[in-house]
């Protein structure tokens, strides 16, 4: 990007907003514990539906799924011996999607935006979510407020124009909200399987 | 059989002009196309330029390492006791195995996974397991002294930067980059404390010619309005304005190239879309004014992109540094790291972070505009018939111009090809030049 | 086919058969709505049932979940600017599938015809259905009668001979239907997210 | 280095006869695995003959646009306002990117992604973002004339058939064909409406050279009966007799091929087990008689396969229409489209489309039996042993006819090899030629 | 291996060790049979639960699922005519796995074992478990255990280093085990869909 | 060009030695890297050796076949009704098409999908669909006889082993193994049954030169106590004890290498974890003793690895047999098969069956740790700079010992690289020789 520009963009308190390695209780879930039936199946309604809008390019009843304070990140992860306290990923450090919904808003825009000349012909998307876990947290700080840690493997395959295509598989761990009756995806971690991206970008949502 | 002959390179004179033409204006195809260019380009220029391998920072302790690649040879940059840097080619002398297969880390010594011979931080043998049979072999004394890990010629350091180079005939750092060190401050230097690397490194594959983006990232301003128009249109729901071009340059010596203007006090770091980086800016200026003088600190902010040749890229407003690591004549692997001075403030440091992130990174909504591109150059251009039609590479051609205050060869206008056709010129001296002394000086 | 023959079909009104792209509700679903429990895990045994049905070949088994008025259609996806308005595929162009009962009979006969050279040794098939979202429709012509919209993903891997392997990935849409106590595929849109097959053929159903 | 010579032709009188052996009756394996032909190929048959793009009625009207291929090369066959026929290249002639991405359309101009520059539907250069810049450039005046897209240096269409072709000296597309005009009229001109394609085209990826498809459709009745004993015991519940031989032919001209019998009144049609189909070639057989004899009444009807050198393949009964575009020594990329009479009545058509699908789409129960034996026809060669055994090709030597009614080179029975013989020695010949001078009048 | 060793492992009665295709019906499943719905999502749990413990290299956690008795069986699977008698893979020939507990947990060693150079770095894995079936079998030999024939499909995934990867597809037949109040793995058949493994080695469990 | 030349073959005396050294101590890494090298190995090294191609149980009655390969070449074993064995290439003499998709079964005949042929067990051509056409054409009576499916020059047996050769020149199968017959017993011959292939065969590719796992098996102990750590550790608890190398060997001639101990008595066979099979061991000791010799009954039961050049690898403990194939300079297909005693007990046969498979299978806990070795070694190596930097292959120089109780050429010492030295040499003078007289005798 090489042109002047005059930009107007609020000030984001980006640095102190919560992490998603925080709040989310990565303990192992109990064999036979877990959600009840109907929060389950809305659960895995709401991912399908999720993965439906974004494939069909419908960005935003994707922003509409997403909550105020949502967190969506997608580190790089490295190469690094195992024994290594670094850990192959991690917050502060280079990331593929570190957003907040302000963020998650430009970056739809771009998408949508009639000039985004790599997106038209549109590239054909497939989110194929599956081994999806629900696990109520215990937090219940609000009455009519429930929050679900939901795990799931993400496989993202792209195809564009002639014969381009991607496959990317990831781990993804979300915090799943329900809200004055409303469904919203209010943290995501996505933990892809690739170091070097087999890909030339990464032209979705995962 | 070629590979029995000793020597594969051209004869000198070989007339690679004849690929782009007197004035580099009309370019053949084939340069971007062919297995046997790409071989050479091996020998002649990753074999014998300087290569950016990484920022001081990645590796501040003894022991520590990064890895990375020269042309295709897989390195290691290791920070030594005495604080020295070590360039290891990262393979084993005995079967040829990698030695390392973490990209990143801190170690005593490596160790080869397939017969577990061991070497120092600078690579020297130390030793293997069942150590006793090597000792019991005939010259074994004389040939432990040829059992290291194969290195760099030489590594050296700008300001944070860290080059190496496998030609051990080849001009100084320094030297090799002439004028640009000048330039470079502006970037490197602009604060007392230095520059460093946020962790982390984006990897990933793009299916073209490592020149298509090098040329790019040398000066093409001329795509920035229209292949990146959706980004602006996101970010501040319209159009930049277009340049007027009387305060704006391509520069270039050695092959080495930068585009800017000394017009847009804030220039490019604006499509970051962070008040805290502008106000940071701002509030240093006066500063900056007084380290590095008035146009060094215009360019630093400014609209602009450069190309240390032969594969860094920098895009100075989102603080983006990047390789273009040859993969054959049709593809790349792209490294790229964000740099940010070592005393902004850690909200500045996290915006900048966070900017680098949304708009070249490899989700980013300007790097996401560039790939298809980059790709279709070389596709289209691969047919029978397409391949003879030659690329045009004319725009600003009689633009050069003098200017006291800017070093380097001079041409105005931001929207040129001026620093292209340099860099195609000083491409085509590298593959005809027998060795260092038929480079000519630029 | 350089063959003489005698044929003796009967004549199909192929022309005036409903196209799936009419019946099909295609507006969003609801959120919470979607069909109740027992509904939902009927259909996907019921998906499920049919992909291995598919992977082991036994077609006859298959063919048994047909509806008889089934619409099998699996239209080519072109590559088209987004604002084309002939869209990336339709009714009466060339197709992969466009079927009815009769001629996905004449397809399974000839996979199961013992000169099918091309299958012996067989193909070994996964279908991967994941996704899966079931919508009631408010089609209540008949009292023993309920049809669902169903929509899920289909991974489809190919395996052959010593090598060969094909990857495909496509959304479907189906009609689902509950009659006389069993259920039947009535209709099913298959959009394929490749353009150039990546494959030498299609010798699978999706 | 080859790239730095001008030319990489072979020398003339190569003996490319050697690997056809003198009567084609023995083929050496490595034409279809080898490198160095393949690379000649583009160049001595794909450059230089007559290729076929489109068919007219894809693009009716004026800007309305399909993509295709010649050999490698990406085309736009564009529709002008005069209802003229364009071929452009889609390739920019700036940086060399691929201009247009969608496979058919309507545009008033194309618009390069990359910098913007725009051309007509003629490919002419119209102008570029920051247009200033250029018009500043010195030169730009004069090489404004070469920044164009490249185009085919000729087309031309017969009876909706559009061809192109890159070579300015061949012979005129009416030449071209010879007597195949007269052929292909059974086709394209049995009703006063003319033909149209369906809408849409298949295309898949075989592993296969693309040579063995096409020898394939030039004639081999022969695998008819085994190949693709599964589709008719799926129609018909059984097989189909086999023919005798007495009516049917083989025929052959300048590399052209069309195998066929004159004494089954519905032939081919009938796979598509389509009554609707029969009955209305039953209906028609007077008028067609009328307006195209007798001879081609019965050919227009036949079992039989057609090929048009070099690879366009037609299969009349399901009136399957055919590229097999070449995609290095190992890979083809199959174009294919299904070919229908204007005025034909709804029904009808709608029987062919699906009659099409049925049989030869990428998942029709014909096209299933072949993809694998001509996969394995290539890999089963590449052994280092394998490639030495030659190939036979003398079914039907011998069998040479005169017959007045018959135009071509005429060989009797369905049952043969000798269009694939005569194609293979015709590719020679091409293989061989210098120039269109040197090509021999078959 | 070239070293000197001195065993002292058990003698164990491999040969008389029963063989997962015999106690497996493999009869097909009734349409709308089926175990019942809190058994399925106990299922679904298990296996979703191995699938995450296996990405995330929790041997220990693993070996805790598996009956004492298990039997994981996962044959080479031939390219043979379809009416050659002898079927693609059969008992007593060459496998990737033909194990019982003790081979289970030498393996699970191994991948532990500090030395085992070439999992540090650690691969990236993925087990994508889709088209769960769940049928109940007759057996009611104890009051307290019941046991369960469950079918899936398992998409295997591994990338390691900078840019290897290998996808591998099977069919998998499980026996599920519920006793004493835990759910356990007790016999497991894979089919590959492979011939020529397209990958150089199997370094993870299916 | 050159396909058009009849003989690609190197010039005699070109100078391979130039590559490994006069002793084979330092290894040029272009030889595992260079398509030129690796297509001339098929011509020089595969077409010209015996290769392993089965065991004569897998294909115990008339009609019994079982597929393999020659280099690149798909080749069909074939039991004969008169219980000889016959080696057809697979493909059709016809288009080429493979012949048979079943890697293992019993036929009658064999029959092409393409066009029907039909070929006998013996690969003679028995007659087509639709015969009738054929036999009316000119010379078929003549060209009938070259229509057999191509097979290998010579089939030979040793003990059950079945090998195959192109090259009718070459020395008998007995000459060629030498020496190694008399050691080849101790695997073949220690039981009056006989030994049998387990049925099935693992097949898994592996990204590397066929020449790296080849050497590794000649003789490599040097890597098995390091890369193997893991194994011993799971399997025992804790490493093994190094070998002193007082009673252990390098053997080799003619390019066939053997490396194993005198001293331990059950030796690898420990390493499958199965007490039976060391009972049985113990229990047919003095048996083997008496029919093989002291010197052989400890050999049988070593810690060993055995290489019959170019490419059969044999691990003795787990009894597995492997062949790597060639596929390009950087990709092998191993192919690997258990064998045991005829008469062994069945629950040892089950426990030798088993212990093959998590040793040596591809999810065999000693197998997971060899592949990225050496997939490795070629990577780390294909890097500009890196392959200009030799491999070191020095360890045990001077080690050649003689010893009327061990034939062949002998070094001491099982940490040593002898064999793979006298493996390379063995390369190099098959590489260099225009024909059989001209390799030396070794
Ligand atoms: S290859 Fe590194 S120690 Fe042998
Ligand atoms: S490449 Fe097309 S405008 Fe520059
Ligand atoms: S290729 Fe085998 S019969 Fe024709
Ligand atoms: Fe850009
Ligand atoms: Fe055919
Ligand atoms: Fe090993």
């Amino acid at each position: 990007m090489n042109q002047p520009m005059q930009p107007d963009l609020p000030d984001r308190p980006t640095s102190d907003r919560p992490i998603l390695d925080g709040p989310i209780p990565d303990r192992p879930m109990q064999d036979q514990a877990g959600a009840s039936e109907p929060v389950r199946r809305a659960i895995e309604s709401f991912l399908y539906r999720e993965a439906r809008v974004l494939d069909e390019g419908d960005y935003g009843a994707w922003l509409a799924m997403l909550a105020p304070d949502i967190h969506y990140w997608m580190p790089f992860i490295e190469n690094r011996r195992n024994e290594d306290p670094a850990g192959n990923y991690g917050p502060g450090r280079l990331a593929y999607y570190d957003d907040d919904l302000a963020y998650l808003k430009i970056r739809v825009k771009r998408m949508q935006a009639s000039t985004a000349w790599s997106e038209d012909p549109a590239t054909r998307q497939v989110h194929v979510v599956t081994n999806i876990e629900v696990e109520p947290t215990e937090d219940r700080s609000a009455e009519d407020r429930r929050e679900f840690v939901v795990r799931s493997i993400l496989l993202s395959y792209r195809n564009r124009g002639e014969r381009d295509e991607g496959t990317q598989f990831a781990r993804r761990t979300d915090l799943i909200r329900f809200e004055a009756g409303k469904w919203l995806l209010a943290r995501r971690r996505i933990l892809l399987t690739q170091n070097v991206l087999l890909s030339r970008n990464i032209n979705t949502f995962f | 059989m070629a590979i029995l002959e000793t020597d594969n390179r051209p004869q000198a004179g070989a007339n690679f002009t004849a690929l782009i033409g007197e004035e580099s204006q009309w370019t053949d195809r084939r340069i971007f196309l062919d297995e046997e260019i790409y071989q050479l380009e091996l020998d002649q220029i990753f074999r014998r330029c300087w290569l950016f391998v990484a920022h001081e920072s990645q590796i501040p302790e003894p022991g520590d390492f990064v890895s990375s690649y020269m042309g295709e040879d897989s390195v290691l940059i290791v920070r030594q006791a005495d604080q020295s840097i070590v360039v290891l080619i990262n393979t084993c002398p005995h079967r040829g195995n990698r030695v390392c297969h973490a990209e990143s880390g801190k170690v005593r010594s490596f160790i080869c996974n397939y017969h577990g011979w061991s070497f120092g931080r600078d690579g020297k043998f130390l030793g293997a397991h069942q150590q006793d049979a090597y000792d019991a072999s005939r010259d074994f004394c004389q040939d432990r002294g040829q059992l290291n890990m194969p290195s760099a010629a030489r590594v050296d350091s700008y300001k944070g930067l860290v080059f190496a180079i496998f030609d051990p005939d080849a001009p100084s750092l320094q030297d090799y980059l002439g004028d640009f060190c000048w330039y470079l401050d502006a970037l490197l230097d602009n604060d007392e404390g230095g520059t460093e690397f946020f962790p982390g490194c984006y990897k990933y594959l793009v299916e073209t010619n490592w020149k298509t983006p090098v040329e790019n990232t040398s000066g093409d301003a001329l795509h920035a309005g229209w292949t990146h128009a959706s980004g602006p249109e996101a970010l501040f729901g319209r159009a930049v304005a277009p340049d007027k071009g009387e305060h704006s340059y391509h520069v270039n010596q050695n092959g080495h190239c930068w585009q800017f203007n000394l017009d847009y006090p804030l220039g490019n770091a604006a499509a970051l879309g962070e008040k805290r980086v502008l106000n940071y800016l701002r509030e240093r200026n006066d500063q900056v004014v007084e380290r590095l003088g008035e146009v060094r600190a215009k360019i630093m902010n400014a609209i602009s992109c450069i190309l240390i040749f032969p594969n860094l890229g920098i895009l100075p407003g989102s603080m983006n540094f990047r390789v273009y690591h040859p993969r054959g004549p049709n593809k790349i692997e792209v490294h790229s790291w964000g740099l940010v001075n070592q005393n902004a403030p850690p909200d500045v440091k996290e915006a900048y972070r966070k900017g680098g992130m949304i708009t070249f990174g490899p989700a980013g909504i300007f790097e996401l505009d560039d790939g298809e591109n980059w790709e279709f150059v070389n596709r289209a251009s691969r047919g029978q018939q397409a391949r003879r039609a030659p690329l045009y590479l004319g725009v600003g051609l009689g633009s050069e111009i003098e200017d006291a205050n800017i070093p380097g060869h001079v041409s105005q206008g931001q929207m040129n090809e001026a620093n292209q056709r340099s860099f195609f010129r000083h491409w085509a001296d590298m593959m005809a030049a027998e060795d260092w002394t038929q480079v000519p000086g630029k």
